[in-house]
């Protein structure tokens, strides 16, 4: 199981320790967990809704996946995205990378993380102080995808 | 057709999905257009086309890829996840 | 508590999490795990010695940190190296990094492994079914270190 | 002045730390030098010096350093660790 699009929150230990159990000749497992912050562009939130598209989410990301296998020598990736209603501090999302060397854990960790920022469907309408807001797409992970292409 | 919208595209809209004949339109944006001469609302959803995006059967697309022969096309705004 | 020298196992979700409850802004935490491989440059490894230099290695491991909070906006960094006895398989590193955004928390982590790598006093004598050999230092280490200079 | 000596360094030299009256060795080089001249077990660990790093005072130098009013100078081969 690479991809999981879920409401649940995820266990980082439990999924690193699958993870690296999965070939002897792991030598390097990079995490990246993203977080509900509290202050935003906008302002404090209490609280957030993600939204998502069920089965183009898990298409997209079992595609995001695919890629960085293709691109690096990759002893597994693991990718968990939630969505629903989440508050500052709570767990978004988790992905992670595990291969031989430190440099091709860490590159495709950053890539899957600036592929899903601009290509998984999913949308975050902040709630401040009871008003909501839906969040705009940032320019910078525009930039940081673009470093990628090829 | 079945057409989904996303986020504010689906509030402004007022439904998250709806079945549609495309009718002439080749384009997901030809179908744009012709919702939009259609009804008020779809006026208000696509008044901005620059921060409208698309997904042919689940795949990303461009506005002006073909519409043709799709069981589903889907109306959204960039995306935010992560 | 930043940096910790030591024999024991460590415990990858609770640093995690006590790291991402320091500050509510946190929207990024990225960690590196480093294992011992079974299969080496050398061929299979049964085990292997980590040997350090108590003292030194604690204040250049600080050094270490104290530079990539220097560098990039960090809300936390943790540092855990082990030494003694490790067979396949075990932890032998941990590095932690938070930040607001994750460009910060990527770039950081991948700095202080690679510092770590070229400047942190270990030795490691791998066991090759008997026979001991003192792991030699990699020429990409110290490429991957010298991105880093400025 | 304490010297130090770690991995395969420690193991030719036969000796985690000594006492070492550096005398006239103002740089970790010369100290060598000294140690080398003085039994041949120096001269297995210090054969080949572009192998062996130095730390006076736990901090990495240059063999070229002065060692003037170190307490500790340790010898070791690259690091490996992570």
């Amino acid at each position: 199981m690479t991809v999981s699009v879920q409401r649940e929150d995820f266990d980082i230990a439990a999924e690193i320790a699958r993870l690296s159990a999965a070939d002897a000749d792991i030598g390097a497992v990079v995490s990246f967990t993203g977080l509900v912050r509290r202050m935003t562009a906008d302002g404090p939130i209490t609280g957030m809704e993600l939204e998502h598209y069920p089965g183009m989410t898990e298409r997209a990301l079992e595609a995001i996946a695919a890629e960085a296998e293709a691109r690096w020598p990759l002893q597994g990736v693991r990718v968990i995205h939630r969505y629903g209603a989440l508050e500052p501090g709570e767990r978004i999302v988790l992905v992670l990378t595990a291969s031989r060397h430190r440099q091709a854990a860490f590159e495709a960790a950053e890539f899957l993380m600036d592929y899903l920022k601009t290509s998984a469907p999913f949308w975050k309408k902040e709630d401040h102080a009871g008003e909501t807001r839906w969040v705009d797409a940032r320019d910078a992970d525009d930039s940081a995808m673009a470093r990628w292409k090829r | 057709m079945q057409v989904l919208y996303f986020a504010w595209l689906r509030e402004r809209v007022g439904a998250a999905s709806e079945e549609i004949d495309p009718g002439g339109a080749a384009t997901a944006r030809e179908l744009v257009e012709r919702l939009v001469a259609s009804e008020p609302r779809y006026g208000a959803a696509f008044a901005d086309m620059a921060a409208v995006r698309v997904a042919v059967d689940q795949e990303m697309c461009d506005l002006d890829t073909s519409i043709a022969g799709a069981r589903e096309v889907a109306f959204f705004p960039p995306v935010t996840g992560g």
